[in-house]
């Protein structure tokens, strides 16, 4: 299994029941993919629908639905459009369930940075700033190093996304919970040491007595 | 009221310099006739104000492409590297705005409102040289107006009366820049006999729109 | 003709081809009937219609369509129902060419109080302090005096709906133009004199050489 | 997800004390079952936001009349005389507020906005007590968002996923206070299968909705 794949099959675990949730571009949309059988989800893109699904098969494009990557989707029985207000009054006032997001870096303090990197890197930050602000649980779905560099840090040295701290941290070595006290390990993922993950962080963790493997939903 | 116009004259009631509004998310729901033809006509300078600039050859970017674009306003500019070239090269003059506040901005600019007083962005690279608001204890950050000399607006259909309705995720900005555009400019997929579009289906009320595209040899993508 | 009438034959002539046009319950109602042929108007109610008309006959009511009295209505072809948000959008954003109000009282400022008598009539604002303060052009409809007394005030002593000047006065009288520099005397009724209009205002009144009768629409 | 609620049920999920958005203009659009069914079960002391309380034996004019309403909040409670007699005798704390202001400040707390800065009310009574905001020379009256307990909501159709669409102007405050009560209850004239209500056409996503109520012996007006 890859890294993206463990991290989506953690995180499909974590969606409730009859819950409205937004998958970020990327790794973050895997998680759909791996859903518990009867688990009821409707999943919001924030260009304008609840109820996403993929596209059931090639040719059956609508040009008038897209993801927020601008790639065509389906839509369930029972989905609804909406405008950019709308969208964005679903997640900046408290009715999206769950984001999941993507990131660049997470810190002790689990704020989150995740939309530049300065004079390299100037995307913009799209709906992430929101999401992040408004979402009643965020979850960063991330690899745990990139090109060997830690992305679990101290202090975030990119611009932060928000300055709300994140509910919870899923990457290719571990769950991370942020709390007021800090950085907790709350899992390893299968067959990684705590020893590993503490190696590959350049953060402070938490680790309490009992630290066990995931469990991976699909 | 006699409000079609042909695409070479709507796009000539723009002028080099102007601001505009417009609609679309990643050329879904982008006014593709019209940008086509301020492309075509050589537009220069203008400001724009919208969600993205799609990529090279889509949407927006064909306005970015062609150097027609010195002020942005977007939210994500990053699948189109042509507007991050220009932008890093100095080009370009872009402001990224958080995508919800960016559409409660127009949505407050159209609707007569001071401005937008939001939690998104406080404590981030956002907020800076913007004022923020105390109230009863929580921190909001205040967003001012976009409004613009120009929206240029796509619909799914329009009537007899320019009420328009919009499909699934094309709807986007489009509803909220119809209000916020001094003149409003719309093209529409097609146009049908009042009546087609139910009154519970319009989304932008006809007396919004000051000009609606004819449907003549520029229709198409 | 009776004053009612009067009123709003003259104010139909106001109303600009193409324009969009809210009309307050009461008098202000009246001026839709009296259009001038070929007049292309667009009637809105502030509970959420554009395309407001006359219900064509008793027994097509709908129970979902009403004007902000809760009177029954019809709606024309190419009509548009919206929420009460947009409504206001519509109103306070500017896009409304003209609102035609009754009034209690107009002052030489040009403000208005329309919305209640303290301590003994408390109906509360409704849409006008929005419709006041929001439309292009706002005209007030009502009779030159009430029960004898003036109307038209050096100064409004009832609270004001807004502090914005409203833009024309048509009573059974005379019209009005509230200006930067005081009430200037317009129109006179048919048949009423410059010192009968003078006499039944509390107002001193800018006097132009020409004051001539009003034209009347229908 | 199980959201059918039958009417007494839905009813007794509100306390005495509650406060409660409720739809409707003039009885247009109000949730006219929850309506009966809280005065037959003698709720007392609830706060309301409404646009108004229509008249006597209609729409919220029945809670009224059965002394249900301790505090109000409406734009014009002037067609119903027991709600000023109510009002004037001290017996119903009443706020009233500008139209287009109620509706924002219900639309500002479903939609995490900390606000609304607008020029309605400015030098009037309504301002009293009101902070103004100074922004580029231009005065704003800052209305604050307001929230609620429960939002009770009429539809037109709901179907089997709570999506809800609303008819003519029976629409008017529903959808905002459908963003805007902790928990939100709806009724509908039909309830429809998935389908029926195409993405396009509804105003209120399911996913606002906790509870629609049984299409049950309770059914009508």
């Amino acid at each position: 299994m890859d890294a993206k794949e463990l991290i989506a099959r953690r995180i499909a675990r974590e969606l409730p029941d009859g819950g409205l949730v937004n998958l970020g571009i990327g790794l973050p949309t895997l998680v759909s993919q791996y859903l518990p059988p009867g688990l009821d989800i409707s999943f919001q893109t924030e260009n304008g629908l609840i109820g996403v699904e993929p596209l059931p098969e090639e040719g059956a494009e609508d040009e008038y639905l897209s993801d927020a990557g601008g790639r065509f989707i389906g839509a369930v029985p029972g989905a609804a459009s909406f405008d950019s207000c709308f969208s964005f009054a679903l997640i900046r006032g408290g009715h999206l369930d769950v984001t999941v997001l993507g990131g660049l870096q997470v810190d002790e303090q689990g704020q989150l940075a995740n939309w530049m990197i300065p004079g390299r890197m100037i995307p913009g930050m799209g709906g992430a700033m929101d999401l992040v602000t408004g979402a009643r649980r965020v979850i960063v779905a991330m690899t745990h190093t990139a090109r060997g560099e830690p992305k679990i840090l101290r202090r975030c040295t990119l611009p932060l996304t928000s300055v709300r701290r994140v509910d919870l941290v899923v990457t290719d070595l571990a769950v991370l919970a942020p709390t007021a006290r800090g950085l907790e390990l709350r899992e390893r993922a299968p067959g990684v040491s705590v020893e590993a993950i503490v190696a590959a962080s350049a953060a402070r963790l938490i680790l309490p007595a009992d630290i066990p493997e995931m469990r991976l939903a699909g | 009221m006699h409000k079609m116009i042909a695409l070479e004259d709507a796009a000539a009631l723009i002028p080099d310099g102007a601001s505009l509004l417009i609609g679309g998310f990643m050329g879904i729901g982008s006014p593709h006739r019209l940008i086509g033809e301020l492309v075509r006509q050589g537009r220069r300078n203008l400001t724009v104000i919208a969600n993205d600039t799609a990529r090279p050859g889509v949407g927006i970017g064909r306005l970015i492409d062609a150097r027609a674009v010195a002020r942005l306003v977007a939210s994500h500019i990053g699948t189109n590297p042509v507007t991050q070239q220009q932008v890093i090269a100095g080009e370009l003059a872009a402001e990224l705005c958080p995508q919800g506040t960016l559409a409660e901005r127009i949505r407050a600019a159209g609707s007569g409102l001071g401005g937008v007083l939001t939690p998104t962005g406080l404590g981030t690279l956002v907020a800076a040289g913007k004022r923020t608001l105390d109230i009863d204890g929580t921190t909001w950050l205040l967003d001012l107006p976009i409004a613009a000399d120009f929206a240029l607006i796509a619909a799914h259909r329009a009537d007899y009366r320019c009420n328009l309705d919009y499909a699934m995720t094309a709807r986007n900005f489009n509803p909220m820049m119809a209000m916020a555009g001094r003149t409003v400019i719309a093209e529409a997929a097609e146009i049908v006999p009042v009546g087609v579009i139910p009154p519970d289906a319009v989304a932008t009320p006809g007396a919004l729109v000051d000009h609606l595209l004819r449907r003549d040899a520029g229709h198409g993508r």
